[in-house]
């Protein structure tokens, strides 16, 4: 049977109900939760055009940043903590500053709603994914757009560089998972399996490789490349779909979601996934075994976010009714 | 004279703003902002009818999850809702399917002059939006007892019963599950003001919509799997 | 010519019926057959404001225990709700708190005019209930943005507010928790066509007057006691 | 502590939630809902103007009885169960056959609402009450009525025959309780506390008088009469109060309800009182120590009614919500 509380590890700590803080302010649905990589603090975008910064162990408020004059879609902290990246559908990406909390710089170049903004582990790129089809890549020292990707066909929505800043991920309205070499903008894969436009996407932490190996089976062990990268993604189509991008191939599919896939992150220790839908619940993912773990009612309408704690055993979630839950795994 | 006075059905016309305050016009543009952003599977167009089913639990429980769009504005009429598909509220969206109910506030028109007020949306639907199931609502009973108004409606729902049968992806559907009593009555229960719903009579009327919704939407995802499977292209 | 068809607020007029579907005089006799009926300890006259009301969770968590009757009729102006109330409405009841809240339909009437109409009320209510709490609620803003209603309805509460101070047993409440934001707009998460309310601005702005009716019911309550032990009867 | 389940004697069963059945059909408020004497049958009334019967045990819908043009406001069975009193916001009173679900008979003769019935042990009479402020006595061979009681100064709300058929208690809107001799029309009793409307009244069975003596307390002794009769009446003040008829005073209060009280019933071993509030709930009061025992919440919107089995242990109450609910005693 299943480890009892005390025996458990940190490795099966998953998220659990009642929540442990239910945080409200926003005026309007929430896009996206994000951790701080150092302090307790987590940051939330919204509809409403502003970001937040709170406290995710007491549950305070800290702080609104205003000045997008739209949707803000996404947001992402470097690998420090120090700034923040912000996109909108206003067509700016805005960073921030998070010891003053204002903002550094805006970027302009997009021609549509811009939907997704990743920092290369370096810090000194940013990239981000419009509405316009296009991914870009900005030099933050002169606020630049130093390069421009194509290939998708339809709305980027989500965009995610992997750990070793060679690659960026994207998937789309056009049912397509890609990836691109971001140095010189050539595409090195194309996935085609979901059914209808591509919510999100992240690529697999090396803790799930072993997992995804096995969940893969015999069948893939011909073909599929020991090492990945893994990319997992998550769709319209309610479905979760592992991809191998070293050898270009699908590995295997995760169902059970009854309504949109909006949001995807592993477990750290790499055993889970967490999904959030709009279905209004998360789910907790068996890698290995490919199967519903754990079903968490989490809000009162579409779940569109979560995020996991890289060391903390935190999970946080947000959703179109405007709150943002944090929730402790045991 | 009262003649001239009573529009035509068919012909796009914006309301009359007698209050001066702009509403009609503010919920026209927030509808042409929400088509440009959200990304609708279901689009609802009419009256208060459909208007006020956003506030009912049937909505919350059954439509919300489907991705809607509530286009409604209380107190129009077929010109007026043909005046907001006309002035772009389908222009930047893609729904699988659109439902409409109108009709009832044309009360001084004739039955044939509804009707075709009726059709002349549901033409003009089509041609913004020609991949959309189109479910045209049949017009609900109202007033406590008989009246002209509810002889009137239903001889406009006979009118486009015919008229719009056998057009390709586009369905009348009665959602009356029997408001009129063998009395001839219309409850409180159901209509406190013998015209607008209750949050039962929506419960009551309105989920075998969310039903037929659901098998449209989801024959369109197995049409697109199959169409994918078959090697038609990546969609 | 226009000003020859504006109504005058102070005189008693049922409405026009233009649909002829008989719906306003079906609701004033369930109103009358309500009145006959039961036993309610607050009443509820207006507009659609006060019979949407009905529908919001506010009333079925607060107002509904207290044994209410709505006699709220949408789009009705101060010279209908007056009409409702000269032809009966009032008679068969003795409550102990009467909320009114009317004059936004009175759209092309001055706010002199307006509040002349709700002054008028009140006396006539006074009169069929001279044990009852009277509460008039001020004319909630109304349209996106700024406009001649919003500027005159605030000028209507205003003048109601002076005429009716002092008067025993009389109160105009202020139930707005600040629906227009800083840059002048509405948001429709609170009125979503700019003027009826969404459910949680119901529970926003009328849950403090279910405080005040029940701290109000109380005291009646508390009075009934004293004049028992006084001695002064059986009541 | 209070008995464990097992141990727990007849005495002690208290209805307990989740309801056995919850019966839907009627249209409109439910008023009153009352056990047949011998079957496991029981009858409501409705503001939709029928009356319906059902089987409490299967939670099986019988019959309607249709004949009424308004609100039933009241139903009785004579202690045989062969036939049906009911009565009617329509002025007017019928009797039912119960065999054939027929109306035998029907009386006219009050100018107004029709408030209350009850039997006269005998079954040869039936007493009525009215809005029109009197009871009315009928003998019902003939249909006619025999006596017309008046003292109240308003709505006479509901009436009560004594086990011994000699007295009469009434509750009315003027918030008094008396008792009237039937065959006399003299006042025997006029009870004065209640501060609102009286709602419901019901003698005390010979089983609670004990309790009743004990609860009254020593400061009661003097006066009290040892074998009453007692009389428990429940009002829009949201207290019961009981009263000894014998030496005409009132023992106690009981409070908790936090809106009107609208029935009330003893347990048959005559230990506990059950009240229906517009608080929706019923209440188990525990007469000997005059403190609610527990509290179960009965219904979504005003529960109107209730009754205890004289045998089995079943509770059934109505409610405006339009549904009746049975609950089971353990």
């Amino acid at each position: 049977g299943a480890p009892t509380r005390e025996q458990r590890k940190p490795e099966d700590w998953v998220p659990r109900g009642p929540e442990l803080h239910c945080l409200t302010g926003h005026r309007a649905s929430v896009l996206k939760v994000t951790f701080h990589p150092k302090y307790s603090l987590l940051a939330s975008c919204s509809e409403d055009a502003s970001i937040k910064i709170w406290d995710y162990e007491s549950g305070e408020y800290e702080k609104t940043l205003k000045g997008h004059t739209d949707t803000v879609q996404d947001i992402a902290f470097d690998s420090t903590g120090d700034r923040l990246a912000s996109c909108s559908a206003d067509m700016s990406i805005k960073l921030w500053d998070m010891a003053s909390y204002t903002c550094l710089r805006t970027l302009h170049g997009h021609d549509h709603n811009v939907s997704s903004v990743a920092f290369a582990p370096n810090g000194q790129r940013l990239l981000s994914s419009s509405r316009d089809k296009s991914i870009k890549v900005w030099e933050l020292s002169t606020g630049y757009c130093v390069k421009t990707i194509t290939g998708h066909t339809d709305w980027v929505r989500k965009i995610a560089v992997s750990p070793d800043g060679k690659l960026v991920a994207s998937c789309s309205n056009d049912h397509t998972v890609r990836v691109f070499l971001i140095e010189t903008r050539e595409p090195k894969g194309e996935f085609h399996g979901h059914e209808h436009v591509v919510e999100c996407l992240t690529w697999a932490p090396s803790t799930a490789h072993g997992y995804i190996v096995e969940a893969a089976g015999a069948d893939a062990a011909k073909k599929i490349s020991k090492t990945g990268p893994f990319l997992l993604s998550g769709g319209r189509d309610k479905m979760l779909r592992m991809w191998d991008v070293g050898s270009g191939t699908a590995l295997f599919v995760l169902s059970g979601h009854d309504n949109w896939v909006r949001g995807l992150v592993f477990h750290p220790f790499g055993k889970y996934i967490v999904s959030a839908s709009d279905d209004k619940t998360i789910r907790i993912w068996d890698v290995k075994n490919k199967r519903c773990h754990k079903t968490l009612d989490a809000h009162d309408h579409f779940c569109t976010t979560v995020d996991f704690h890289k060391s903390n055993p935190y999970v946080i979630t947000g959703s179109v009714d405007q709150s943002i839950k944090v929730w402790e795994c045991r | 004279p009262m003649a001239a006075s009573i529009s035509k059905t068919t012909v796009p016309a914006a309301v009359d703003d007698p209050a001066q305050d702009g509403r009609w016009l503010s919920q026209h543009h927030r509808f042409l902002m929400e088509a440009r952003d959200k990304e609708p599977e279901v689009v609802f167009l009419g009256d208060s009818m459909i208007q006020r089913l956003q506030d009912a639990d049937v909505w919350k429980n059954l439509f919300q999850p489907m991705h809607c769009l509530n286009f409604g504005i209380g107190g129009d009429s077929t010109q007026h809702l043909l005046w907001r598909i006309v002035e772009g509220e389908l222009d930047s969206v893609r729904p699988k399917v659109i439902v409409i109910l109108i009709g009832t506030n044309n009360f001084l028109n004739s039955a044939e002059e509804v009707a075709e007020g009726i059709e002349e949306i549901v033409r003009n639907v089509r041609e913004k939006q020609p991949q959309a199931h189109i479910l045209v609502v049949e017009i609900f009973p109202r007033g406590e007892k008989d009246n002209i108004q509810r002889q009137k409606n239903a001889r406009t729902n006979e009118l486009i019963r015919n008229s719009l049968r056998g057009k390709e992806k586009v369905r009348v559907v009665n959602l009356d599950p029997g408001f009129v009593g063998e009395d001839g009555s219309i409850s409180p229960q159901d209509m406190p003001d013998y015209l607008h719903f209750s949050n039962k009579a929506y419960t009551k009327s309105f989920t075998p919509l969310a039903h037929l919704v659901t098998s449209l939407l989801e024959e369109g995802d197995q049409e697109a799997s199959v169409a994918k499977e078959s090697g038609s292209g990546d969609l």
